[in-house]
């Protein structure tokens, strides 16, 4: 479904991610890990293309998006939270969350602002998330979990065939941790694609099908999780021994 | 040769006193993020300090130089505590400064031209309208001493920033303001003192510009956009890449008034301001941007 | 909204209110550039129009009614200037209007107030296109229009100057301001042409630099805001080795600025001319440099001219005393031209016994100049199109810190012109 | 998607937010735009009576003619948060395409309106593909060196009549009736104005701009074609103030740069905004009446002088200090606005 | 028991915002390792910035050594000894390594001694005297939180403030960041830690606090923390984490 073949992105001398390649297979979860400054975050912006790639290919569904814009990548069924939730102050839940439902030429772009029938979506949305009480919210006084949620909300807004999860488990305390493990697998038997960017080994292992690890902008290891957690180099670069504190 | 070797010292003479007009509002700029639009208007205080003083007891510019340095920087302060020090905590800050500043910009013409009528003012110093002949080259007197002048004090206040313990919170407060407060040091201080510096060296800028070119209070709009040209090509916040900035344009736009014409020369600026905005934003000596 | 509908009112009872009071005094508004760019000539202008107002009513006020001056400041922004005018007119009910200054305020205002039938009085307006738009009831107030006043310049030349001795070359630079524009298209004698349709308004050619065989050898203009090249121009200037350096500025701070650049670089001209400079701050910008610099000029404290005011004597000499009590200092044109105009209309109104514009406008068309206006600017009589007939630019030149008064030599006594200028 | 088929819950959510609306529709109170409006297109009937409304109309007008600008710039600086000192540029590109038109072969600049707003919002497309690059301050600055970049291009151009400009034939009426045409001309554009920045607001478009104006990265993500999205707000923006350039310049009887180009009016803009409340559809039209107004009064009470930039700083460095949001803004916030200023 | 700082029912906010906290408690004794917890928007972070004086303290007050410190500036509170590491790290991006140090410093008026301690802290990281001469900013996000840490022990400090240090680290280094935590505590600091990772931050400390909706729900031992099964049940993630 997505491939990334030989991914480069430098800033300067420094090599972010040096020649990367992994697949997200269809209708899986796939876990990017690795220890800090490994380039996952960047690969992921290279990806939605937040960043422009230094060189490298990214394809989607057989077509090639590495030189589409964001929006475009968006359209093309392809949507991503940020590791910092990233939300539209002065809007309420639910005008964050239709602002992410597709629009469709100049016409679509004077419809009014909010059609029923996408703020009717937008509610199942929420109600799917159990978070529907907040809907007339001010989205920057949302708490901090809220948030990651609505970024979950707006997400699906857009009718995604792929999600890109950065960090979906980071500061969240274990029951919301809980919910959105919830969350994401439920996605996933709907038949939703997943790749996700974690540190929390607990929520990649219960979760993800496939595994692959970064470090140093390379990919080192790439597999199974039960297979990846035994790696040696694995252990060593990134879990720093066995896993008991998780 | 000869007329190129002189349109290259004419260059380089502005460029000495556009640096020091420049220097205070990259200093503001780096540390408290304010893109002072009154800094142009603040010169123009310094050098009404200038030529009062020059005009009712004969006082040299360069002798007042100090003192409008201090008054300005007084307002300075008193304008830090009135009207930015409130601001720090806004969200769209950097935007409100920029508007605030224009107002302010507004308020003191308004109150200069009030107390001072827009009649255009020069002080006549001697050496202003003077010249070193070397052949048929001439240095103008007046800008070498004001460009001789002008980089004493950058230097200065270069060493300032790098040596002394409070130019390291100036520095520090640059770069991570809460980081720098969370450490000890008294960021409304620094940043209200750095205010206060750059603002006194548009006071300092005044002296010199005062017998250099003419001015009225309504003049700092021309000003406006040929000092941001001189911020934005040289980095925000970089003091020595506004020093540079301001030779290297002032050359070009000597080039450009003599082989093209004179009504062209300031265009060098704003159009070096725009495409530099547009081509490469963090100037010459600046960062590349954060990245998303 | 509400706003609007209470400043309706408020307007309207002003208005009213105006209309009651037909016996109170004459009102006279004028919109002055106070601030901006022109704030100087402005100011000037002001105090120029205030101390004939103050005369005439200290003399008993016109038709034996006081008069009533109303200025208002208009930044030199022509929108402001025509609002000022409408409100003038629309508001204050005034009973006349003064002109304001310089060309480009009183392009917009000249249409506004032929528009509505007043007669327009212009202190300073000099360029030809304003008076070929056809409007009725403009009159100017300067000798000749902005186009002729070089002719002055080769007058000089023709007459005070030696011929073997004449400059050959000469440099011309230019504010790009429109009154030195103009001076420049008569003294290198191009086509006046109006951007508005092409036409052509005047065709000044050959120009009356070349009409003395005088070869332009260096041309530039700079642009009326921002400019701060002064030394490369001078230097410019000084390379191209003009004899003659014709300097046409747009305000007495171009000319010192000017000066002083050239002073510092050193040129040696036998002779320079500029367009500003005969203000005292000329003379306390650039000192002892000014020597020798021609200026020309629409009045000159020294020239004898003989004025009426309120039916009285009044002469050139006396207004410079008036000037120096009332402001404590000595007056220079761009106060004398405003009086001159003040005048005028005194004295259209007390020939015609009314305030009606039409019958002013009437009165003051039927001059002639064995029956002209007479002010301390001379002798007035206007063609059609408003431009004052026979009238020649007076030529000043500073000598030791003293404006003197060289040109025309045949009407009063005048200072041996010095020359050539030399050095700076 | 999942759990999408809960109709029974759907259906009770949809009446809830109908009821919403409906509230929402209630507070707004339409027939108070609809009056004012027909109270103006009918003032110049005053000039029927024996006494002459000119100043009146020329005010009207006047703030009307601001009412365009601060409405068009609010596009851009008010929902895409990109706040333009150099809009006067459009003005003056309007204002001389009109103007020489109307000068050559005499078609009047009210017809020409529509045409010059979309030159203007064609070059505006072409200065917004390169100046949205950045934003915030540089944003500012460079908005700033496009009107000094622009100043010098129409200074310096011959055929417009550079630095001393073109002067355009006066309207062949009657004293007390030749502003008429252009009171209605403003009047309308005002209304077309304010209707369009309504219509845009509530728009798929504008609620992108306001995402745009939060977090262009995030808006950017979530599918919105930013690029696109701003500089079609610029474009916008630049045809509203060009049409009013237009039609000012054969006004005023008279096109010149400094007419246009200088500060003030782009600064006049940007004040009347922020007053009256970015963003708001209400906040440039209070902004606009307030301002004329304050000048107004300035001109009484002073006489007009220094004082008057001084003033006009100070209003300006008070309401930016204190009422952050405008008057608009801050009142709706503390849930005190009136139903009549309710136009959002 | 003598009590090194008390916190005693403030209540504080962002701007003119909500009150985030709402009464809150806290007691610190010296020498000993308090961990925070409690779930997102309970007010944790902002316990400590209201302590080290980045918000107003709307009511209630905080004490440190018995003197309040309610209306001084964080700069103020630094110099009284109470350090805070906030999840952004707080260092300089442009600044090397050392300089970054030296900053830590910044108030100690004898620059000999600095220089001293900014060696004697270089030997202990040796991570970070090999990089003395990098610029921060370049540095990983491991290397960057053990830069923050390790600069708190320049002025010796009588308290360290940690907001969330595992926040976006891999395992491996989180670990690490734990081992340093422990030395600073062995090193006699009295350390306030507020963690998402409720179950290792309680591993690690000996003190807990449980703080929801800005309130203290509950203080003791960790171990008792720990075993409290609402506790685990509301905070900890349920029965899984037990």
């Amino acid at each position: 479904m997505l491939t990334v073949t030989n991914l480069c992105k430098h800033f300067g001398g420094i090599r972010a991610v040096d020649g990367c390649s992994f697949t997200a297979e269809a209708g899986k979860i796939t876990a990017l890990i690795g220890p800090n400054g490994a380039g996952k975050t960047t690969a992921f912006n290279c990806i939605s293309r937040t960043m422009a790639p230094t060189s490298g290919e990214v394809w989607l569904d057989g077509g090639r998006i590495d030189h589409l814009r964001p929006h475009e990548i968006t359209a093309k069924g392809l949507s991503r939270t940020f590791q910092i939730s990233r939300n539209l102050a002065d809007m309420t839940v639910l005008e964050n969350i239709v602002c992410q439902a597709p629009i469709r030429g100049w016409r679509g772009l004077m419809k009014p602002a909010m059609p029923p029938e996408e703020v009717a979506k937008a509610e199942g949305i929420l109600e799917f998330l159990g978070i529907s009480r907040l809907a007339h919210e001010d989205g920057a006084n949302l708490s901090y979990g809220q948030k990651k949620l609505m970024d979950f909300a707006a997400l699906l807004m857009s009718d995604p065939k792929i999600i890109l999860l950065d960090e979906p488990a980071g500061g969240v305390n274990p029951s919301l941790l809980e919910e959105i493990i919830g969350h994401i697998r439920k996605l996933n038997e709907a038949g939703l694609t997943v790749l996700i960017v974690e540190h929390n080994m607990d929520l990649i292992m219960r979760l993800s099908h496939r595994v692959v690890v970064m470090a140093q902008g390379q990919v080192i290891a790439d597999g199974p999780p039960e297979m990846v957690r035994e790696d040696p180099a694995v252990l060593d670069a990134y879990l720093g021994g066995a896993l008991e504190a998780a | 040769m000869a007329h190129t070797l002189q349109i290259l010292i004419l260059g380089l003479a502005l460029g000495g006193v556009f640096a020091l007009m420049g220097a205070g509002l990259s200093l503001v700029f780096g540390v408290m993020r304010i893109v002072n639009l009154a800094h142009p208007v603040m010169i123009i205080g310094g050098a009404y300090v200038a030529y009062w003083g020059f005009r009712l007891w004969g006082v040299d510019p360069l002798v007042t130089l100090p003192i409008a340095a201090v008054i300005l920087a007084a307002v300075g302060v008193i304008l830090y505590k009135v009207v930015f020090e409130k601001e720090a905590k806004a969200a769209t800050y950097s935007e409100m400064t920029v508007l605030l500043t224009f107002a302010v910009a507004m308020i003191i013409e308004g109150a200069l031209g009030t107390a001072f009528s827009n009649t255009q003012r020069v002080t006549s110093p001697d050496y202003a309208t003077d010249a070193i002949f070397i052949g048929d080259i001439f240095i103008p007197t007046g800008q070498l001493y004001a460009g001789i002048v002008s980089l004493v004090i950058i230097s200065g206040l270069a060493l300032f920033l790098k040596y002394s313990r409070f130019g390291y919170a100036i520095r520090a407060t640059t770069q991570n303001r809460d980081a720098a407060s969370l450490l000890g040091v008294n960021v409304n201080l620094v940043s209200m003192v750095s205010f206060a510096i750059g603002v006194g060296l548009a006071g300092a800028a005044g002296a010199l510009v005062s017998f250099v070119f003419s001015f009225f209070p309504a003049k700092h709009w021309e000003w406006i956009a040929i000092l941001m040209s001189l911020v934005v090509l040289g980095g925000m916040g970089s003091i020595l890449g506004t020093v540079v900035a301001a030779f290297l344009l002032s050359v070009i736009a000597a080039f450009v008034g003599a082989y093209v014409g004179a009504t062209w020369s300031t265009m060098t600026f704003f159009l070096a301001l725009f495409l530099i905005l547009i081509v490469r934003p963090q100037g010459l000596f600046g960062d590349k941007p954060e990245l998303a | 909204m509400t706003r609007i509908a209470l400043l309706a009112a408020a307007a309207a009872v002003a208005m009213t209110a105006g209309a009651v009071a037909q016996e109170g005094p004459i009102k006279i508004g004028a919109s002055l550039p106070l601030t901006g760019n022109f704030s100087i000539a402005g100011q000037k202008h002001r105090q120029g129009y205030q101390l004939c107002i103050d005369l005439i009513n200290e003399k008993g006020g016109i038709n034996a009614r006081q008069v009533e001056l109303i200025v208002s400041d208009n930044r030199s922004d022509p929108a402001t200037a025509i609002n000022q005018y409408e409100r003038f007119i629309n508001v204050d009910d005034v009973d006349a209007v003064y002109g304001t200054f310089s060309s480009r305020l009183t392009f917009p205002v000249a249409s506004i107030l032929a528009k509505n039938n007043m007669v327009h009085p212009v202190p300073a307006g000099g360029a030809l296109r304003i008076y070929t738009q056809g409007h009725k009831n403009i009159f100017y107030f300067q000798p000749n229009a902005a186009e002729y006043a070089g002719a002055s310049l080769k007058e000089v030349i023709e007459t005070l100057v030696p011929a073997d001795n004449r400059p050959t070359t000469a440099a011309v630079v230019a504010a790009d301001d429109f009154f030195a524009n103009a001076i420049e298209a008569g003294l290198l004698g191009t086509t006046v042409t109006d951007p508005a349709d092409g036409s052509v308004v005047a065709d000044l050619s050959p120009g009356y630099l070349e009409q003395v065989g005088i070869e332009v050898v260096f041309n530039e203009k700079w642009p009326e805001e921002g400019f701060n090249d002064w030394l490369n121009l001078a230097n410019s200037i000084k390379q191209s080795g003009a004899e003659l350096i014709v300097g046409l500025t747009a305000s007495a701070e171009e000319a010192v600025q000017l000066t002083r650049a050239l002073k510092t670089v050193r040129a040696t001209p036998k002779l320079v001319y500029l367009s500003q400079g005969t203000q005292a701050e000329f003379a306390e910008g650039t000192g002892s440099s000014a020597d020798g610099i021609l200026v020309h000029s629409s009045w000159h404290i020294d020239a004898p001219f003989q004025s009426v005011l309120v039916g009285e004597p009044f002469g050139n000499p006396e207004f410079a005393v008036a000037f120096k009590e009332a402001y404590g200092e000595v007056p220079d044109e761009d106060s004398a031209i405003p009086f001159a105009v003040c005048q005028a209309i005194e004295q259209a109104m007390t020939a015609t016994g009314t305030t009606d514009n039409a019958k002013l406008g009437e009165w003051l068309s039927a001059r002639t100049n064995d029956d002209p206006v007479r002010t301390i600017l001379g002798r007035f009589a206007w063609d059609e199109r408003g431009l004052p007939v026979d009238k020649p630019h007076l030529m000043t030149q500073w000598n030791d810190g003293e404006l003197q008064f060289v040109f025309p030599t045949d009407e009063f006594k005048t200072s041996e012109m010095s020359y050539p200028k030399g050095g700076f | 998607m999942a759990s999408m088929d809960q109709s029974a819950v759907l259906e009770a959510r949809r009446l809830y937010n109908a009821r919403l609306a409906l509230k929402a529709d209630k507070t707004r109170a339409v027939w108070f735009p609809i009056a004012v409006l027909a109270v103006l297109l009918a003032l110049p009937l005053l000039q029927l009576t024996s006494s002459n409304y000119n100043y009146v109309l020329h005010l009207v007008l006047y703030t009307a003619s601001y009412v365009v600008m601060a409405s068009g710039w609010n596009i851009l600086g008010g929902f895409a948060g990109y706040i333009s000192l150099g809009h006067n540029v459009f003005f003056a590109i309007g204002g001389y395409f009109a103007g020489m038109i109307y000068a050559r072969y005499g078609v009047s600049t009210i017809i020409l309106a529509p045409l010059a707003g979309l030159v203007a919002a064609v070059v505006g497309y072409v200065i917004g593909r390169i100046t949205l690059k950045v934003r915030g301050p540089s944003f500012i600055i460079s908005s700033l060196a496009l009107v000094m970049i622009f100043r010098i291009l129409f200074d310096n151009w011959d055929f417009v009549g550079g630095a001393a400009g073109v002067s355009l034939p006066a309207i062949d009426l009657p004293v007390k009736w030749a502003k008429v045409p252009y009171y209605y001309a403003f009047v309308v554009m005002a209304a077309v104005t304010v209707y369009a920045t309504y219509r845009i607001k509530h728009s798929k478009f504008g609620l992108g701009l306001r995402a745009i104006s939060k977090d262009e990265i995030k808006a950017e993500s979530a599918g919105i074609d930013t690029r696109f999205y701003k500089t079609l707000a610029f474009a916008m923006s630049a045809f509203f103030v060009g049409m009013a350039g237009a039609v000012w310049g054969e006004y005023l009887t008279y096109i010149r740069p400094n007419i246009f180009l200088i500060i003030l009016v782009s600064v006049n803009m940007v004040l009347m905004c922020i007053l009256g409340g970015k963003g708001t559809i209400a906040g440039p039209v209070i902004g606009a009446i307030l301002i004329v107004a304050f000048n107004e009064a300035c001109v009484i009470f002073f006489g007009g002088s220094e004082i008057n930039i001084l003033a006009t700083g100070l209003v300006m460095a008070l309401a930016l200090m204190f009422f952050p949001l405008g008057i608009i803004g801050s009142l709706a916030r503390s849930g005190r606005l009136p139903r009549i200023l309710n136009w959002d | 028991m003598t009590e090194l700082l008390t916190v005693t029912g403030i209540t504080a906010g962002y701007g003119d915002g909500p009150a985030i906290l709402d009464g809150a408690h806290l007691t610190v004794e010296p020498g000993k390792v308090h961990c925070i917890i409690g779930p997102n928007g309970a007010g944790k972070s902002t316990l400590l910035k209201a302590i080290c004086g980045m918000l107003k303290i709307r009511k209630g007050e905080v004490r440190f050594k018995g003197e309040r410190l309610n209306g001084l500036r964080p700069d103020q509170i630094y110099r009284k000894g109470i350090v805070f590491v906030p999840q952004e790290r707080a260092l300089f991006p442009k600044m090397s390594v050392r300089e970054n140090l030296r900053m830590g410093g910044f108030i100690m008026d004898d620059a000999h001694e600095l220089d001293r301690r900014v060696e004697e802290v270089m030997e202990r990281f040796p991570i970070l005297k090999e990089r003395a001469h990098q610029k921060a900013g370049t540095m990983s996000g491991g290397q960057q939180q053990t830069l923050a840490m390790a600069r708190t022990m320049i002025i010796k400090p009588d308290i360290v403030m940690l907001d969330e240090p595992s926040l976006g680290l891999a395992p491996k280094i989180v670990k690490e960041m734990f081992e340093i935590m422990a030395m600073m505590a062995k090193d006699g600091i009295t350390i306030l830690l507020v963690e998402q990772n409720a179950l290792m931050g309680l591993k690690h400390a000996d003190w807990g606090v449980v703080l929801d909706l800005g309130r203290t729900l509950f203080e003791g031992p960790a171990a008792e923390v720990l075993g409290d099964p609402r506790i685990q049940e509301l905070y900890l993630g349920g029965k899984r984490a037990a």
